[in-house]
Parts: C-alpha cells; structure tokens; sequence
C-alpha cells in the first residue's frame, strides 16, 4: 500500500508537471487525466474508496470530457502547438516558479515539525452517505442547486 | 415745537427719498426745489427751534423718538439731545447747508447727474444733523457713518475719471481707520461704563474714573482717533486735499464748513472725557499744532486753488484742536463756526473761479481776474482777510480766543500760542498768495470769459460776506455746556500779546504782498537754492505722508493681496486632492487587466501573509 | 496495513498546488489556466482526504465531494465563459482580456 | 403639526414641480412659486404664536428602537431663520426665474428639497433627525451646483459635497458618541435634544465630541480654515443656488453652533472658545484681505461671505447677550445683503456673460438702477450704521469686546478691510469709463421690473433691521436667555 501510495503520487506529480509545460492542449488534456487518475489512487490508498472512485468517474471522466469537448469545439488541435510555444518561455516561468516555490516551502516548512502517521482505515461509502443525507443534508441541496447554476448558466453563455 | 427736533434730519431724508426714488426722472426745477428745498426746511426748523430753546433757559432738552436697539443693558435710542453745542452746530448745518445747496442749483445746472448729486447732499445733511443731535454714541455713530458715506458719494461723484474714484476710496477708508479706533472706543466705554448714552456716560466717567487713569487714557485716546481720522488731522490727514476732486459745492459743504469739523464736535461734546486725561487732552493740542504748521508749509507750495484752501481748511482744523486741547471749548466752537462762514465763502468764491474759467485749477495760469470776476473777487478778499484773521474780521475774534485760550494754560501754553502765532504769520502769506496771484497782476490766459454767477450763485456769497465779515459778533449759547463746575480763572493778557496777535497775520500778508504783488522778492531767487527746492517739493508733497503711507500700508496690503490671490488655504486642500490622484494613479497601474498579474499579487499576499504567521 | 506519514499526503497536496499554481500563472491559454485551476482545486481535495484519513472520519470525503461539485460547477461555466470569449475575440489568449483594466 | 406641514409642503411642491414638467416647461417655475408662497403663509402662522417657548411642537415616535423620534419645534430663533428661509425662498425662484430654462423642473425640486432640508434643520430636535435633514439639504444643493452651474461646475460642487460630507460624518460620529453616553448615563438610547443636554460630559471625550459638531458647523459658516470650497461653489453655482447658499445654507452652520455645539458641551466649548474665536478673527481679516484681490465678482462676494460670517462665529462664542444678538442679526443681516449680491452678480452674469471684473468698468450710466442696488448692498455689507449688517456686527463686537480685547479689536480692522473690498467692487464695475470690448453688451439693460421688487424687498428687510432691530431682537431675546441661563454655571466657572 505504502509503495502504491509513493508510487501513485510520483505518477501525479510527473504528469501534473508534464499538463502544465505541454504546448499541445490535447496532450496536456490527456497528462491531467493521468494526474487525476493518480490522485484516484492516492485516494484509495488513503482509505477513501468513495473518493477515488468518483474522482475517477467525475473528475477524470465528466469534466475532462467536457474540457476535450471545448477543445474540439475551438478546433485547438495540433496547429496552435506552435503559438502555445511562442507563448511559454522560460522567461515567463521564472517568476511565477519562483513564487510558488516559496509557497511551496513556506507549506513544508509548516509541515516539517507534523510528524504523524496515517493508520489507513477504509472509510467505505456508507459512512460517507450516512454523514450525507444526515448533517450534510442541506450542503448537498445546496451543492445540487451549485450544480443546477452551473448547468443553466453554462448553456445561457455557451448559447450563441 | 422742541419736541419736533426730528423734523430737522427728516425734511433732508424725505428729500434724499424721493430724489432717489425717482431717479433723475424729475426736470431740474422740481429737484432743485425739492434739493434745496428740504434743506430750507430744515433751517427753518432749527431757526424756530433755536429761538424757543434760548428763550426757555433751559441747559438742554432731550426727545426719544423710539428705542433703536435693546439688548441687555445696552440700550441706545433714536435720541435727540439739544443744548447750546448741538444747537450751534445744527445751525450752522442747516444754515450754510442751505447756501450751498442754493449755490450748488446753478453750479452743478449743466450736469447729468443732477438729481443724483442732490439726494447725495440731503443725504449728507440728515447725517450730519443726526450726528450734532445724537443722544448717544451709537446714534452719532450712525451720523459718523453716513457723512462719511456721502462724502465717499460725492468726491467721486465724477465716477468716470478713475483717480476721483481713488481720491474718494483713499477719503473713506482713511477715515474709517479712525472710525474703527472710535467705535472700538464705544466698546471700551460701554463695557466699562454701562452705557452709550453721552451724558450718563461722561457723568459715570467722572465719578468713577480718577483724573490720569488708564481706561480714561484709553478711551480718550480711541475717540481722538477717531476725531483725527475725521478732521483731517495729523496722522490721518492726507484724504483730505486729494477730496478735492469732488465737486466745489462738495468741498465747501462737506470738506470746509461741516464734516471735517465732526471731529472737534466729537471732542468737544466729550470733553470731560479728554479732562479726565490730561496727557491726551495735551496730546490733542500739540497734534493741532503740529498739523496746522505743516498744513500751512504745505498751503504755501500749492498750485491748485481748491487744493491750497484745503491745505488751509487742514491748518484752521488744527486751530481747533488746539483750542479744545488748551481748553478753549467755547473759541474751538466759534472758531468751527466763523470757519464754517469764510471757509465756504472761498470754496464757493473758488468754484465761481473755476467754473467761470472752464474747469481751470491752476492759480498761475489765472491772474487779474478782479475785475473779470468781481463777486469771486469780493468773496475771496473778504474770506482771505477772515481767515488771516483781519482784525474785526470773524476769523480774527476766533482765532484770538483759541490763542489766547493757549497763553491762559500753564506749562507748554506759551509754546502753544508761539505756534499758533506762526502759523496765523503763515496763514497771512498763503491765503494773500492765493488773492494776489488770482486777482492782481496781468491776466495770463481766459481772457473773454464771463463770470457765471446767477441769482442763486451769488446770494449765499453775498451773504456769507456778511457772515465772514461780522460772524465774530455772534455770541454763541455754548457756557452752560462747557463751563461745568470750577470758577474760570480771569488771566491777564499784556497788550503787548494782543498787539503781536493782530501785527503777525498782518506781517504775512505783507511778505506776501511783497513777493507775489509788488515783486519786490522774487520766488526764483528764492527757489534757486537746492535746500530750497527739495524742501518745496517735500511740502509740496504734503511732507512726504502719502508716500509714507503708500509705502507703509498700501503696498504691503497689495503685494499680500496679490500673492495670495488664489487662497493659500486652498492649496492644502488640493495638495491632499493631488495626493489622492497621486496614489490612485500608483494604484491604478497595478490594473493592469492582466489575469496573471493579479494572482500573482493574490500568491504575493499570500505569501507574505504566511510568512507572517511563520515569523510571529 | 502499513502507515503513511501525514506530511507526506500533505506535501503531495501541495505539490500539486504549487504545480497547478504555475500553470495558472505562465499559461496564455485561458483553457491551461482552467486546467491548472483543476489540478490546484484536486489538490486541496486531496488535503482533505489526507486530513481524513489522518482522523479515520467521513467528513473529508463530503468535504472533496463538495469540491467535486464546486470543480464541476466551476468548470461548466469557465468552460461556457472560454465559449463566448472564443467567439467574440478568436482567440484564446488571456491578454486580450485586459481590457478589464481600470 | 404646523412645521411637519410646512416640510412637507415643501417636499411635495418639488415634486409637484418636477413632474409638472411633462406638462408644459413653464409650470415648474408657477408651482414652485407657489408652494413657496404657500410655505411663507404657513411660516407667518409661526409669528402668531407665543415667541418665549417651544412653539408647534410636534413629537412623534419614529425609530423608537434606538430612541429615534420625529420631534420638531420652533422657538424665536428658529422662527427667525424659517422665515429668513422662506423670504429668500421667494428671492431665488425669482432669480432663477429667467436663468433656469433647462431641466426647470428638477431645477425646482432641488431648490424646494434644499429648504425643506433648511426649514427641518432648524427644527430639528432630535439629533437623528436634525442629521437626517442636514443631509437632505446638501444632496439636492450639489445636484443644483452640478448641473446648472458654469464652466467649472463638477469641480465646484465635489467639493462642496465632499467638505461637507467629510465633516457631516464627523458630526455624525459625535451625535452616536453623544447618543451612546446617554445610553450609559441613563440606561436608555436617546437621540432627543432634551434627553441629550443632561448628558454630562467632560475632559477630553467631550472635547473630541464637540470638536465633531464644531467642524460640521465650522465648514457650513464656514469658517477659516474650512472655507475654501465656498468661493468655488458659489462663483459655479447657479443664481438661485448662490442665493440659497449664501442666504440660508450657511446659517444653519451658525445655528447649529448656538443651538447644539455651545449648548451640548458647555464646559468643552468655554476651553474652545478662544481658539473658536481666534478663527473667527483670522476668517475675518485674512477672507476680507484674499477678497480684494479676486477678480471674479462672485468669488469676491463669496470670500466676503466668509469675512462677515466669521463676526457671527465671533459673536457665538463670545457667549455673552449683546454677543448672540449681535451673531442672530448678522446672520439674518447678511442673509439679506449677501443674497442681494449673489442676485446681483448672477444677473450681471446673465447679461454680459462674464464674471471678470477686469472686463468692466463705468456700468452706472448703462445700468443706474442695478448700480443703485449694488451700491446699496455694499454699503450694507460694510457696517453703515442704519442697515441691519452695522447692528449685528456691533453687537457681535461689543458683545465680544467683553469676552476678550485684542481679539475684538483684532475684529475691528476687519470694518476697515470690508470698505476697501466693497468700493474696490463699485470702482471696477460700476465707476470709471464704459468700455465694451471685452464682452458683448447686446443685452446690457438695466433691472426688470420684476428684479426691482426683489431688490426692493430686500433693501427694505435691511433697513427695517438696521433702523429698528427690536422687532427681530425680541424673537431671539427668549432664546438666548435660555441658553445663557443654561450654561450659566459653567460659563462663569470659566470666566474665573
């Protein structure tokens, strides 16, 4: 389980890494859709098949499907390689890089001294359903509503 | 009939009123009648009530028409007060008044602004009664004001040459320095004494102000400023020559016989005031001195014949002060009044001159006029002779008393008289310059012209000839205002005094007879001299005061008003205006619409916001 | 089972998010910079159920859900949004869109 | 009842007015005039009523939550300003008869919207609602600046609503200060007049308090160093607008000074008052000197506004009987001759389509009448003793001239000042030689038959208070006897 843990989070980060440096949308699109599978993984590994599962199915599979569509929609196939090119330099990086290195530093630094370790229990679907139409109940009413926004306004703006 | 005093400021109102409310819509005649007319009236009145209050030997009669005012304590009236002073002075108001204003209906006949010059000078009268009348210092206040408005009114009543303009503001406001100083005068007295109203007010000062106190000092000293500012007196003098720019009616009303003498009124009618301090009261004298030696320097250098006579009227002003400064009340009275007489006689005389010599001003560029002008010539003689006191003229009877009056007094009075004698030998020189130069010698220029000089022209002459010559004979009702408590101390005058009193004017009019008539002197050897030159041009120039003044005052108060034109203040309401705009526009380019710029500051904040939180 | 350190998960899910955040930061490309909001958005879901898992409880997991649905949502309109700027400018090109500038 | 029907006459007249418009452009200016009139009528009911007490009191709940009420009264004083009010009411309907031909009928609603804001700040007894009006007259006023105003119209009335805005707030602060330490002392809120003079405060809580209202008040008079959004407001700001601002705008400034900051906080406002009254001096002098050199005749008068207010600044916190009188008929005094000027100047404006005094010269013999006017109101607005200025101006000085020597006499030199400014006006209009070459004088005439009454009308207000003042004295007699009694401990504690 560790390994798979190690071994998943290393495939998300190379092909995180790999969505955000790609110059060809489809590739990116395909790389998240790796990334995303990974933290599937991670997820299971970390006892939350629920999650993974519907990471997998929402995430990897509604949204990026919904992304491919739009990409197809605007026709950014192969040819606008090379203007993505044209588009990210080096130059460009380094601030930004540099920035979130910090970030990213100052999250570790936090982190470092938090040494405790994660007796992984599986935490099935029925106590997550359980605390769903329980307590939640009225966050996924409201999440349903999010949804029904999202729904509505996606059509009223992609309309022409 | 006392009880209708308030006709004597109301017939001029209604006259200013209706002139005004019609607006030159009237013909000549009818505002002439009605000009002259209220001032008439007026004389009239006071005639009548002059004759009943010297027949019912009372001190003083007192008539409140209403309350003007009432606020706590402070409660002055629209009070009339009547007593041998005010009685004098509302009679010569009216009674020369009414001269003048009958000589301004043929002087001022060919001008436009007919109708608009006589609501001016009613106007002029009714303050200036309600002035002598006043009951209190408010009220007189209120007289104080409105002359001064109406003399502002009538020196730039030519209001389309710019320097008349000037001369009548420069008349106003220097005046209205005093007039600040006296009514913070009132405030000084009312706050201390309780009261406006004059007689409580000096009746409370004398019981409760030992003689020499400060607050006396203070109070006396604010009102002579006031006085000074108003009688063309050293230090406030200067406004008064440049009023000649007025009208010559103007000059002799306003400028001659009634307001500038406003400031001896004031000192006398509050003469227990001036007692109370003696220094101020020595003060006063010494500043007529003073103004009168240097109005005479000045008289003598001039070349405008209005000019000179208000050189002059300065210098008898500053007899006045002299008089009320010794104590002489009753002489500075008399002598404000046969001033009144002679003193309008000449500005009238001069405005007969001028208008006969088309507007000409200038005394050299006339000459041999007696016989072209015979009635300006007749009243020029007899005012000059009054005013150089003649003996057995009215100017000689004043004017002896005032010097008299100065050798009574202890102390500094011998310097006094020594003065006043000198300036009465100056006196002599410049008014007989004046006669000399314009009447005698050869004619120069104007030849053809005629002398105009109507009925209504040359009647107040002819009478204020009579006047001027046997003025001296009036006696006037003024003892029982003046001669309060104390027995007056008889001195003995040695006849050598009087003997120098009459020989001195006599003297002068002799050095001028032999520079300007017999040429037995000439003036260029005399000017030839640089000493001589510089000193001429430093009279000429009225000692150099409007220079000094100019210098002092003015341009300071212009170069302050000039950069600050646009309000300092302002600026740091704009500077903080800019400041803002300043900031917005550092703000603003961090708009810059770049998606990526504004996370990359959310992300900077953020960072910045952890580090903190790491740090603390 | 075996134990997975807590600050490994967690180092992971930042990993992420600085990953997602440079993307959101270099990218020209409106629909890089929707995708890498994704990966930074699946980051913090992936906190959550670290954070789960650390306590044994549920919550976290309803939690990522509502992230779900708030990706979801999210996406649907930016997507919609990336739609109409497509039509009115032809392209994709976030700087275009500065005329939001103030 | 009788001031809740007055207001709102007033606020249903406007928008009468406003919407009267869709019927035929002329009607605004009739409905207007009318509800003015009908406003004075019920003001002159006022007079009928005894003038030593709170008169027409109305005292209704309003927010009673927060101890909020609809209490409005008249006592002579407000009496007074009401129909200062309504009087210079007429006056700018008037002057805004000819000028105002775009827009007319929001013109009108703004105007009338202003004086109900005036009337109901000086009737105002609850704090609350006092604010409440003091906000309503300023928005109406910007928006009569903004719109009909001249060439620097935004400018000008930005920064007239943001001056007063800015201290509004700060008086706003106070008020719910003043609100919440009744709250403490008594357990109760209260914003009523009444319920808030018991209010004991002191040390330096009061002082900041006061300073608050001070400010507001300060910058409506206003007073230095708060002045300078006044000469740009009115130089901009329309005739009528002019005429509102100066007449009546600017005394609620000093009435708020005498009913709310003096009284509220005595004991701060005796420490302040030397520091009140050294303002008012440097308002005094340094506004008469800075009004010399304009070259604009409506920022000159503007600027001379503030010289004259600063003696009613003076007078109010010399705190004395003669002083307060003396303020009360400056204020009243200066409604009159200041508006005059403003309609003045607006209608030289209006013919010649220039301010610029450089431009001018010589107008008497074009214009005799209209110079007659001027002349007249100058002459008032620098003291002549017979015109109602001279009374409230030498009240105010005597009555100050007790309160502290050096700074009446200070004072003083500002009589001086206001005679070089006033005929340095008539000089470069009026006086010198005609010359037309700066502007176009096609329509040059002289005042309509309609302008004569107004000026008339005022002439004679001047002159009835300066002959015989003791018809408006008595009103205000009762008033400042009440607020002299109030504060009598603390004032005399102050003076030893």
């Amino acid at each position: 389980m560790i390994i798979l843990f190690y071994l998943a989070g290393a495939v998300a980060l190379i092909s995180t890494v790999a969505v955000i440096l790609q110059s060809n949308i489809v590739h990116a699109l395909i790389y998240l859709i790796l990334s995303l599978l990974a933290v599937a993984v991670v997820f299971y590994t970390l006892g939350a098949p629920f999650a993974a599962v519907l990471e997998a199915i929402v995430y990897a599979g509604a949204i990026m499907v919904l992304f491919l569509f739009v990409i197809m929609m605007l026709n950014l196939g192969k040819f606008s390689v090379d203007q993505e090119k044209s588009w990210t330099s080096g130059r460009v990086m380094l601030v930004p890089a540099i920035m979130s290195a910090i970030l990213l530093a100052q999250l570790i630094n936090v982190l470092r001294n938090y040494e405790h370790s994660i007796d992984v229990v599986e935490v099935g679907v029925l106590e997550v359903s359980a605390l769903l139409f329980g307590p939640y109940v009225l966050a996924v009413e409201l999440a349903s509503i999010l949804l029904l926004a999202g729904l509505v306004s996606a059509y009223h703006l992609a309309k022409k | 009939m006392l009880d209708l005093i308030w006709l004597l400021p109301t017939f001029p109102l209604l006259g200013f009123l209706s002139l005004v409310l019609t607006s030159g819509n009237l013909p000549k005649k009818a505002v002439a009648v009605i000009g002259a007319g209220s001032i008439g009236m007026s004389f009239l009145v006071a005639a009548i009530i002059a004759a009943q209050f010297i027949a019912s030997g009372d001190d003083y009669f007192v008539i409140e028409v209403w309350t003007w005012m009432s606020v706590g304590e402070f409660s002055p009236g629209f009070a009339f007060y009547l007593d041998g002073l005010s009685l004098v002075m509302m009679l010569i108001i009216s009674g020369v008044g009414f001269l003048i204003h009958l000589y301004s209906t043929g002087f001022m006949l060919d001008d436009p602004s007919y109708s608009r010059f006589f609501s001016y000078m009613n106007l002029f009268v009714a303050s200036m009664l309600m002035l002598v009348l006043a009951d209190n210092l408010v009220l007189l206040y209120l007289g104080w004001e409105g002359v001064g408005l109406c003399s502002y009114l009538l020196i730039g009543f030519w209001y389309e040459n710019p320097a008349n303009g000037y001369a009548a503001r420069k008349a106003f406001i220097t005046t209205r320095v005093g007039d600040t100083s006296m009514a913070i005068g009132l405030f000084l007295l009312f706050t201390q004494l309780g009261t406006l109203n004059i007689q409580d007010m000096l009746h409370a000062a004398e019981t409760q102000w030992p003689v020499g106190s400060g607050l006396a000092v203070a109070a006396s000293l604010l009102l002579l400023g006031g006085a000074v500012g108003k009688s063309a007196q050293l230090p406030l003098q200067t406004w008064l020559p440049d009023a000649m720019a007025g009208p010559t009616p103007i000059s002799a009303l306003i400028h001659a016989a009634t307001m500038v003498t406003a400031g001896v009124y004031l000192i006398a009618r509050t003469h227990i005031l001036f007692e109370l301090a003696p220094n101020v009261q020595l003060l006063v004298a010494w500043i007529g001195l003073i103004t009168l030696l240097m109005a005479g320097f000045t008289a003598m250098t001039q070349h405008d014949i209005k000019r000179i006579l208000a050189y002059s009227t300065v210098s008898q002003i500053g007899y006045m002060f002299l008089g009320l400064g010794v104590g002489a009340y009753s002489a500075s009275v008399f002598h404000l009044m046969t001033h009144a007489f002679f003193k309008a006689l000449l500005f009238l005389g001069a405005g007969t001159v001028i208008l006969s010599l088309h507007h000409e001003h200038d005394i050299f560029k006339m000459g041999g006029k007696r016989k072209q002008l015979p009635i300006a010539f007749a009243s020029f003689l007899i005012g000059s002779l009054a005013l150089a006191a003649f003996p057995f003229t009215s100017g000689y009877f004043s004017k002896d008393e005032i010097l008299i009056g100065a050798l009574e007094m202890d102390g500094p009075g011998i310097w006094l008289w020594a003065g006043g004698v000198l300036g009465a030998f100056f006196t002599g020189i410049y008014s007989f310059r004046l006669v000399f130069v314009v009447f005698f010698g050869e004619s120069k220029a104007h030849h053809d012209e005629k002398e105009v000089a109507g009925f209504s022209m040359a009647t107040p002459l002819i009478i204020l000839m009579v006047l001027a010559l046997f003025g001296g004979l009036i006696s006037i009702p003024v003892d029982s205002v003046f001669n309060h408590g104390g027995e007056h101390e008889e001195h003995h005058i040695s006849a050598l005094m009087h003997g120098i009193m009459i020989v001195v004017p006599l003297l002068g009019i002799g050095v001028s007879y032999l520079f300007y008539m017999s040429k037995t002197f000439s003036i260029e050897n005399l000017m030839s001299s640089s000493l001589a030159k510089s000193l001429h041009k430093f009279w000429f120039s009225g000692w150099g005061m409007d220079a000094l003044y100019q210098f002092l005052f003015v341009n300071p108060f212009l170069f302050l008003a000039r950069i600050n034109k646009n309000d300092l203040i302002d600026s740091f309401y704009s500077g903080i205006v800019a400041l803002t705009r300043t900031a917005n526009g550092l703000v603003a380019r961090a708009q810059t619409g770049q998606l990526r710029w504004y996370v990359m500051t959310v992300i900077g904040g953020v960072v910045l916001i952890v580090c903190l939180g790491v740090l603390l | 089972m075996a134990s997975i350190p807590v600050e490994h998960g967690l180092i992971l899910a930042a990993l992420l998010f600085a990953l997602g955040l440079i993307g959101v930061l270099t990218r020209r490309n409106i629909v890089f910079v929707l995708m890498s909001l994704e990966v930074m958005l699946n980051a913090s879901g992936l906190a959550f159920i670290v954070a789960a898992s650390r306590w044994g409880h549920a919550e976290g997991q309803v939690m990522f859900l509502m992230i779900l649905t708030l990706a979801a949502a999210e996406v649907a309109v930016g997507l919609g949004l990336i739609i109409q700027m497509y039509r009115r400018f032809h392209t994709v090109d976030i700087n275009v869109l500065s005329q939001m500038k103030g | 009842m009788i001031l809740a029907v007055l207001i709102s006459v007033l606020f249903v007249g406007g928008v009468l007015a406003w919407l009267s418009e869709n019927l035929d452009p002329s009607f605004p200016k009739v409905v207007a005039l009318t509800t003015m009139l009908i406003s004075v009528a019920i003001m002159l009911t006022l007079l009928g009523e005894s003038d030593s007490e709170w008169v027409a009191s109305l005292n209704a709940q309003w927010i009673p939550r927060f101890g909020i009420s609809f209490h409005l009264a008249a006592d002579g004083l407000s009496t007074l300003l009401i129909l200062l009010t309504g009087f210079l009411g007429v006056i700018a309907i008037g002057a805004a008869w000819d000028e105002i031909n775009d827009r007319s009928g929001f013109f009108y609603f703004n105007l009338l919207w202003t004086l109900a804001g005036v009337v109901g700040v000086f009737t105002a007894l609850d704090l609350f609602l006092f604010f409440f009006f003091w906000e309503v007259m300023l928005i109406p006023m910007y928006f009569m600046i903004a719109i009909w105003g001249h060439e620097n119209k935004n400018y000008a009335a930005m920064k007239f609503f943001i001056f007063t805005q800015v201290t509004g707030m700060l008086m706003l602060i106070s008020i719910l200060m003043l609100a919440y330490f009744h709250y403490i002392q008594f357990g109760w809120l209260s914003f009523d007049y009444f319920d808030l003079l018991n209010v004991s405060t002191s040390g330096t809580v009061s002082m900041w308090m006061m300073l608050g209202f001070f400010a507001a008040f300060a910058t409506k008079l206003p007073s230095m160093p708060f002045h300078s959004w006044l000469p740009d407001a009115h130089s901009q700001a329309p005739t009528a607008g002019s005429v509102i601002l100066a007449g009546v705008l600017l005394k609620t400034g000093a009435y708020g000074l005498i009913r709310f900051a003096v009284p509220l906080f005595p004991e701060a406002s005796m420490q302040f008052a030397p520091v009140a009254m050294t303002l008012a001096v440097l308002s005094i002098l340094y506004c008469a000197k800075v009004a010399f050199a304009q070259t604009d005749i409506k920022r000159l008068i503007a600027y001379t506004s503030v010289s004259h207010m600063g003696f009613v600044m003076l007078g109010i916190y010399a705190w004395n009987e003669q002083a307060l009188q003396g303020a009360v008929m400056t204020m009243l005094a200066h409604g009159l001759s200041a508006a005059a000027l403003f309609m003045l100047a607006g209608g030289l404006q209006h013919r010649i389509h220039t301010r610029d005094m450089t431009h001018m010269g010589g107008f008497w013999a074009k214009v005799p009448r209209m110079s007659f006017a001027v002349l007249f109101f100058s002459i008032a607005a620098l003291g002549m003793p017979g015109l109602g200025n001279f009374v409230g101006e030498f009240l105010a000085l005597l009555g100050a001239f007790q309160a502290s020597i050096p700074l009446t006499v200070a004072a003083a030199f500002g009589l001086i000042f206001a005679s070089v400014y006033s005929l340095w006006v008539i000089q470069k209009v009026f006086h010198g030689e005609y010359r037309n070459s700066d502007f176009d004088d096609s329509h040059l005439s002289d005042l309509s038959r309609r302008e004569m009454v107004y000026v008339a009308s005022m002439m004679f207000g001047l002159v009835w208070m300066g002959m015989y003042p003791q018809s408006f004295l008595d009103m205000s007699e009762a008033t400042i006897q009440g607020l002299l009694t109030a504060t009598e401990s603390i004032t005399s504690m102050a003076q030893n």
